[in-house]
């Protein structure tokens, strides 16, 4: 029962902050939402033990919506799945607040900054540990409000409201599906709960659903409904075009929400649900296929981009496309595998261009996120450039990193998964490749070569302060160490502790290969991760000059390249101008103004005109009134003598 | 003997005659004149019914006539008066507050 | 006569609840200072309020029987009776209603400078018409508190409204009897086809011929869809809302309109279960439609009024859908959805009546960026919006999500584009709000400081504020209370003739016909 | 021809012309001479009818009060101009017309008229044994007793409403 409090101290912390901060805790905020968010760590390691010992807690506090044979609780489950979730979410929480108290010092919104990411911390615990799909939905939705929120922290700016907007509206389409998956999958099941819809899904094997005139398979569709969500929420092709703009929150956001913890949540549904998805074939290829995809497209436009926070950004939807290739591919706990050590790597990145731009801010650097604006902050910013380094030998996948061990093994998994699975890891080991080169070419770009700013700003250049880099380093820790507890069979007995730990959940994950195919596997991605390191050294440290050129030569790639395949505008001109002008111009004005309005006002206006003219009658001189009185009585008079 | 229908029809006359002007004369006394002609039309034929068929309330109703009849005139000129305060004409069709 | 269970409290609670606003109305005549009517008022809805607690503890849930029945002869030659009472159902909205009505007092302390000692007034009198079309079981009771509503509410309109007060309180009156005089014609075919009686509960179990079920049917549909107000017919709202003083939006919002679903219930089902269940998909498919057509059409709006009285159509469309989808999900859900949209709109509206004090202005361009004056204004707006958006935890996900499990149920398409609904929901909602809220402070503000809320309005929301969570984290509270009545109601409508089977007849017909 | 149907049709001449004479007169004054005369001749046909105390109320009522309170009015309305003005209404043959076709009906279902339901108690030779004031005031006073109370209502309401409406405003 103690368990409850994991998600309910981040949200007292909310509360707390949100009624009282402005006008009593003001810029202590962090004095209430630090603390719990720890607690709640200290709590989810005591969970970590209890779990391992082989526990499964199965809380159900209240009955939530009850009405016919409909019945929902709110209730927790707490097994081995949930735990490394929990972990992972509230180390980096706890890290990333940390972080906060030196990254937002003296913001206007303090308070309001630690409010917001407890709350967040309160919805993705609530996520993770929920044993049903509909308090699943509401942590979903929750975490989904709080990005609305966090992103568009600072309001003032156009950009940023838009943003927040934006990434709202565009996962509505994603839980629209997702809705509408867990009103079928209780229209199936009977039930929402965890514990009773997964031992069933083997009994509604072959059932159909009559979707006009066609029969199709209802696992298959309700997985699909559900992937809907996880592509929203999780920034897969096609609703990615939220998470670069989602970049406008401030760094630590972006850390804890749009790169570790809430994006990933599309990654831990369709793992929570592996009992369904493993039923469906075309389910698990949809997912493969759009994770792959995704993956190498997010990869290619973050080879262009130069907005440090957007490269990352990119290059954070590429890395969910691998974890989305490792789900689909059937690796479940490759997936939460890789979901686990990106959590670390990539927060770290982030976090460190957080440190990067925060030095430019205080350097009053106009233009604080644009790498060509950078240059050469090695000497000044030591501490960030090391952990830069660190996190990315580990995302490009150098032996021994964290980064390594989990995308091999999803490579590996892939290149497993026969003709489908071959052509994926072609496209997982060329997005590598990509990644290499964008990774390095941002760390030459930002911390190489002389500074592109003015004098003036040069000399306000310094290290952050500890309460900013001694995170970091926590944070490289992980991203260096976090890959040990998955190390492949090949190179130690028992070493995949990770997935044995999750087997009870996500099942074994049995591979077929030889030996040496894994070796050559194994080969290939060190060799991309290398040889996208040489091209960047090459292209950025040895001639300089090459990148204008080679732009130049190419335009219309780079073009497409830069403006992100042009997605934003298909979208806008498809979806939301049409709604836009269509709901003005033709709903508004025309449907309502003129057919229904007209039809109503149309009758008595019709009336009127008749009664306008009938109105001459009425002189107002009464004794025409008695003359046409006179004559009424006369023809009934007469009517009554007559018809006698 | 005069038959009884003699009385009605002289009754029914008289009142035509009434009615006649106080559908078209323009000056309201008149109207008013017709309207008392109309109402001892009216009493002629309830003094006639009374007498043939021998029951004395034909005449007590002719009675109540005059009543309302001296009511009706009192309050009808007053308010002519008034009237005629706010516009000194007593035509009828000068008349015409109704068509508002 | 076994349907009923007659008032057990020593006092006539209901009548005393219903016509205690109308005494108020009657005591603040003889006062003379807008202060002392003001507080008078808010006294009276407070009384009647808390006259009404011991509805909420003595209601009997285990059964879905009328309760504190009260039942005298009224014109005993026509079979007319004095017949009150509640059940599940009408319960909610009893308090829904007296709620509502304290709010909306409170709300007018500033507002309302002229013809004061009228306007509240007409408040009162118009409370009472409305708790008492909720408690009538007798249809000449019913009817005369249906249309003695309507008079009260034109006044609001008619006299306290906006700048074209006049054209919108016609409108709305006209509207609205055109729908309720047909309504009065199908009354008394009613009447003499069931025995020539008018109790509700007599005639439900009447069973009527199907031509005479669907003529009926269209008749009372005219009076209810008029008042939801569906799909054809919801012009009258826009105009009537924006023009209305914010104690009139809010009573229209909150409660006037659910007196056409509610009818719905209380009448068209039990009465015409053939029937409805033969006119059930057109009403769900005219629902979907206002559910779409009411969201996309706030995303064209200027004015911050309309656009709420335009996500009403929407939001109505939703409650439509869930009643017409006829199983408990659907029906429960369409009901708390009913309070759920008299709590958010309601607020939503007061929301906007507190603004426009400070600003005189309800053109979304005016505003912008006011969130940096009036945060605590914008924090409260934004909870009121997400529960509008329903997002979970708020009260509007339980009524959405309950209803859409119901449309679901009765066809997967249906539930399916009721669910798009939901998207634009979202994108009308946050464009507001940003509009207003975010971006840079509108300039015309930075010399005229825009005060935040003041206590008296705070409390005006607290209510509502703890509703909106109440009911998103434990709408069981709400939900037992309406479990047997809803299922009893399923069971009258099944207990037709199985109308499905009719509509497959009328079907055969229909296509024979051409 | 008898007696009485000659004095019948004396009056009957009589009270159709003057009654013309009435409505046509373009001086209001003539007309309200001329009624004077005409509710003469209707007291005479009253006398004809044997209701003498009817006779008597009509001149005294009529021909003393109200006829007076017309020729007041008139003279207190000043109405020199209208005497020179048109007499009728522009639609005044549509009036003759349905005045004329309501005399051709009422005569033609009235004249007809023989049904005679049994005759009454109060037979002439009773009344004049009684006296026709003792018979009246009886029936007055009994069967008539609340009309006759409303009746003085009325008369007491007309005259403060007389009075009301046609003083002059106290300013």
């Amino acid at each position: 029962m103690k368990y409850v409090l994991i998600p309910l101290l981040p949200l007292i912390a909310f509360a707390i902050n949100i009624l009282f901060g402005r006008k009593y805790i003001k810029d202590k905020a962090h004095w209430v939402s630090v603390p719990a968010v720890i607690m709640s760590f200290i709590l989810a390691v005591g969970a970590f033990m209890d779990v391992k010992a082989g526990k499964v807690i199965n809380i159900n506090l209240y009955d939530w919506i009850v009405s016919g044979n409909f019945n929902v609780t709110i209730g927790f489950l707490i097994d081995r799945l949930t735990v490394v979730m929990l972990l992972v979410v509230t180390s980096i929480s706890s890290l990333i607040f940390i972080y906060s108290v030196g990254y937002m010092r003296g913001d206007k919104g303090y308070y309001r900054f630690f409010a917001y990411l407890s709350l967040f911390v309160f919805s993705m615990l609530i996520l993770v540990m929920a044993n049903n799909f509909l308090l699943l939905y509401f942590g979903w939705e929750a975490v989904g409000l709080c990005s609305y929120f966090l992103i568009g922290f600072w309001f003032d700016r156009k950009s940023a409201a838009n943003a927040g907007k934006k990434a709202f509206v565009v996962n509505r389409f994603g839980d629209f599906g997702f809705g509408l998956g867990i009103i079928l999958i209780f229209l199936t099941f009977g039930s929402l709960e965890y514990l009773q819809v997964f031992p069933g899904a083997h009994s509604i094997v072959g059932q159909t659903l009559n979707i006009f005139g066609h029969e199709v398979d209802t696992i298959t569709v309700i997985c699909l409904l559900l992937f809907c969500g996880a592509v929203g929420k999780s920034a897969q092709i096609p609703l990615h075009v939220w998470l670069p703009d989602a970049m406008e929150g401030p760094t630590p956001v972006s850390a804890l929400i749009h790169a570790a913890t809430m994006v990933t949540a599309g990654v831990f549904m369709v793992a929570r649900c592996n009992p369904l998805f493993v039923l469906s074939p075309v389910a698990m290829n949809t997912v493969a296929v759009v994770g792959g995809v995704t993956a190498i497209f997010a990869a290619t436009i973050a080879l262009v981009q130069n907005d440090i926070k957007r490269v990352i950004a990119y290059s954070t939807v590429s890395q969910l496309g691998y974890m989305f290739l490792a789900l689909g591919m059937g690796a479940f706990s490759a997936a939460i595998f890789h979901l686990y050590t990106h959590a670390y790597f990539k927060a770290l990145l982030f976090l460190a261009s957080g440190s990067v731009i925060h030095a430019l801010h205080h350097a009053k650097h106009d233009d604080e996120q644009n790498m060509q604006k950078m240059g050469g902050l090695r000497k000044y910013m030591p501490i960030t450039y090391l952990v830069f380094i660190l996190a990315t030998l580990s995302i490009t996948g150098i032996p021994g990193l964290a980064g390594f061990f989990s995308k091999d093994e999803i490579l590996w998994r892939a290149y497993m998964g026969g003709n489908l699975g071959k052509f994926l890891w072609f496209l997982g080991t060329t997005a590598a490749l990509l990644t290499a080169f964008y990774s390095w070419r941002l760390i030459y770009m930002t911390f190489h070569g002389k500074f592109r700013g003015t004098q003036e700003s040069e000399r306000h250049l310094r290290e952050s302060s500890p309460v900013i880099t001694v995170p970091l380093m926590f944070l490289a820790v992980g991203a260096v160490a976090a890959g040990w507890v998955g190390i492949p069979p090949l190179f130690m007995e028992h070493g995949d502790r990770i997935g044995a730990f999750l087997a009870p959940v996500l099942g074994h994950s049995e591979g077929h290969g030889t030996h040496a195919e894994e070796f050559m596997v194994l080969g290939a991605s060190i060799a991309v991760a290398l040889g996208g390191w040489f091209i960047a050294h090459r292209m950025y440290i040895k001639r300089p000059e090459l990148p204008q050129k080679i732009m130049d030569k190419f335009q219309p790639v780079h073009r497409l390249l830069f403006n992100k395949y042009w997605v934003d505008e298909l979208y806008d001109k498809t979806i939301v101008q049409p709604l836009l002008k269509g709901s003005e111009k033709v709903i508004l004005g025309i449907v309502d103004a003129k057919i229904i309005e007209g039809v109503v006002n149309g009758v008595p206006a019709l009336i009127g005109a008749f009664s306008r003219r009938l109105r001459r009658i009425q002189t107002g001189i009464f004794s025409y009134y008695g003359l046409v009185m006179a004559l009424g009585a006369l023809i009934i008079i007469g009517t009554m003598i007559f018809l006698k | 003997m005069v038959p009884l229908s003699w009385y009605i029809v002289l009754s029914a006359i008289v009142f035509s005659i009434g009615m006649f002007g106080f559908l078209v004369r323009r000056n309201l006394i008149i109207i008013f004149l017709s309207i008392e002609l109309m109402l001892n039309a009216v009493n002629i034929s309830l003094v006639a019914f009374s007498h043939y068929l021998q029951s004395i309330n034909g005449q007590i109703l002719v009675f109540f006539v005059i009543t309302v009849a001296a009511a009706e005139a009192a309050i009808g000129l007053a308010i002519l008066i008034a009237f005629y305060r706010n516009k000194p004409t007593v035509e009828a069709d000068e008349i015409n507050l109704l068509k508002g | 006569m076994e349907e009923i269970i007659l008032n057990k409290l020593s006092y006539p609670i209901l009548s005393l609840i219903v016509f205690l606003p109308v005494l108020g109305a009657l005591l603040i005549m003889f006062l003379k200072k807008a202060r002392h009517i003001r507080w008078a008022t808010l006294f009276v809805t407070i009384a009647a309020f808390i006259a009404a607690l011991p509805l909420w503890s003595h209601f009997d849930k285990t059964t879905y029987k009328m309760q504190f029945v009260e039942l005298y002869h009224w014109i005993p030659s026509m079979g007319i009776n004095y017949f009150i009472g509640i059940d599940g159902i009408s319960v909610l909205f009893i308090f829904l209603t007296l709620l509502l009505g304290v709010l909306s007092v409170l709300v007018s302390f500033r507002s309302i400078e002229t013809k004061v000692k009228e306007f509240h007034m007409s408040i009162l009198v118009m409370e009472t018409a409305i708790l008492g079309v909720f408690v009538s079981l007798d249809f000449l009771l019913f009817y005369i508190f249906w249309e003695t509503m309507l008079i009260p509410m034109f006044l609001l309109i008619g006299v306290w409204g906006g700048s074209n007060r006049v054209y919108a309180a016609i409108k709305f009156f006209l509207y609205t009897l055109v729908g309720s005089l047909l309504m009065l014609v199908g009354i008394v075919v009613a009447y003499f086809y069931g025995g020539q009686t008018l109790n509700i509960l007599a005639l439900s179990s009447v069973q009527y011929p199907l031509h005479i079920q669907v003529w009926l049917f269209m008749a009372f549909f005219a009076a209810f869809a008029v008042k939801v107000p569906m799909f054809p017919v919801h012009t009258w709202l826009p105009d009537a809302h924006t023009e209305a003083p914010t104690a009139g939006s809010v009573i229209l919002a909150g409660v006037l309109i659910k007196m056409g679903a509610y009818g719905f219930l209380r009448f068209s089902m039990p009465m015409f279960p053939d029937a409805t269940v033969l006119f059930a998909w057109p009403i769900l498919i005219l629902s979907i439609i206002a559910i779409i057509y009411g969201a996309v059409i706030c995303l064209a709006q200027k004015d911050f009024k309309r656009l709420i009285a335009y996500s009403s159509v929407s939001h109505m469309g939703f409650v439509t859908l869930g009643l017409f989808a006829l199983n408990s999900q659907g029906l429960e859900g369409g009901i708390l959805q009913m309070v759920n949209h008299g709590i958010i709109t309601g607020a939503l509206f007061l929301m906007v009546g507190i603004i426009y004090e400070r600003t005189h202005t309800r053109v979304i361009a005016d505003y912008g960026g006011i969130a940096h004056a009036v945060p605590w204004y914008a924090g409260i707006f934004m909870i009121f919006t997400l529960a509008s958006i329903g997002l979970p935890g708020t009260n509007g996900f339980i009524g959405e999500f309950l209803i859409i499990l119901g449309a679901f149920k009765a066809h997967m398409i249906i539930g399916v584009l009721s669910a798009l609904g939901i998207i634009i929901g979202a994108a009308y909602m946050l464009r507001l709000y940003q509009q207003v809220f975010f971006e840079k402070l509108n300039s015309s503000y930075e010399n005229h400081p825009l005060p935040d809320l003041n206590l008296r309005e705070v409390i005006t929301l607290l209510p509502l504020i703890v509703l909106v969570f109440w009911i998103g984290f434990y709408p069981e509270t709400f939900l037992s209370y309406m479990h047997l009545s809803v299922e009893n109601l399923i069971q009258q409508v099944n207990a037709g003739s199985g109308g499905r089977h009719l509509l497959a007849e009328y079907i055969k017909i229909f296509r024979g016909a051409f | 021809m008898s007696v009485p149907q000659f004095f019948f049709g004396y009056f009957a001449v009589m009270l159709i012309g003057l009654s013309i004479m009435v409505v046509t007169r373009k001086n209001p004054v003539h007309s309200v001479i001329l009624m004077l005369v005409l509710f003469v001749h209707i007291a005479g046909v009253y006398l004809f009818l044997n209701a003498e105390f009817l006779a008597a109320i009509q001149i005294i009522i009529y021909a003393g009060a109200i006829l007076v309170m017309f020729l007041f009015v008139i003279m207190l309305l000043d109405l020199k101009k209208e005497v020179t003005e048109r007499r009728f209404l522009k639609p005044w043959p549509l009036g003759l017309v349905v005045a004329g076709t309501f005399m051709v009906f009422i005569t033609a279902v009235l004249g007809k008229l023989t049904v005679f339901p049994e005759p009454g108690k109060y037979s002439i030779d009773r009344i004049q044994a009684e006296g026709m004031m003792m018979t009246i005031g009886k029936v007055l006073y009994t069967e008539y007793l609340l009309p006759f109370e409303i009746a003085s209502l009325i008369l007491l309401v007309a005259i403060i409403g007389a009075i009301v409406l046609a003083k002059k405003r106290l300013e």
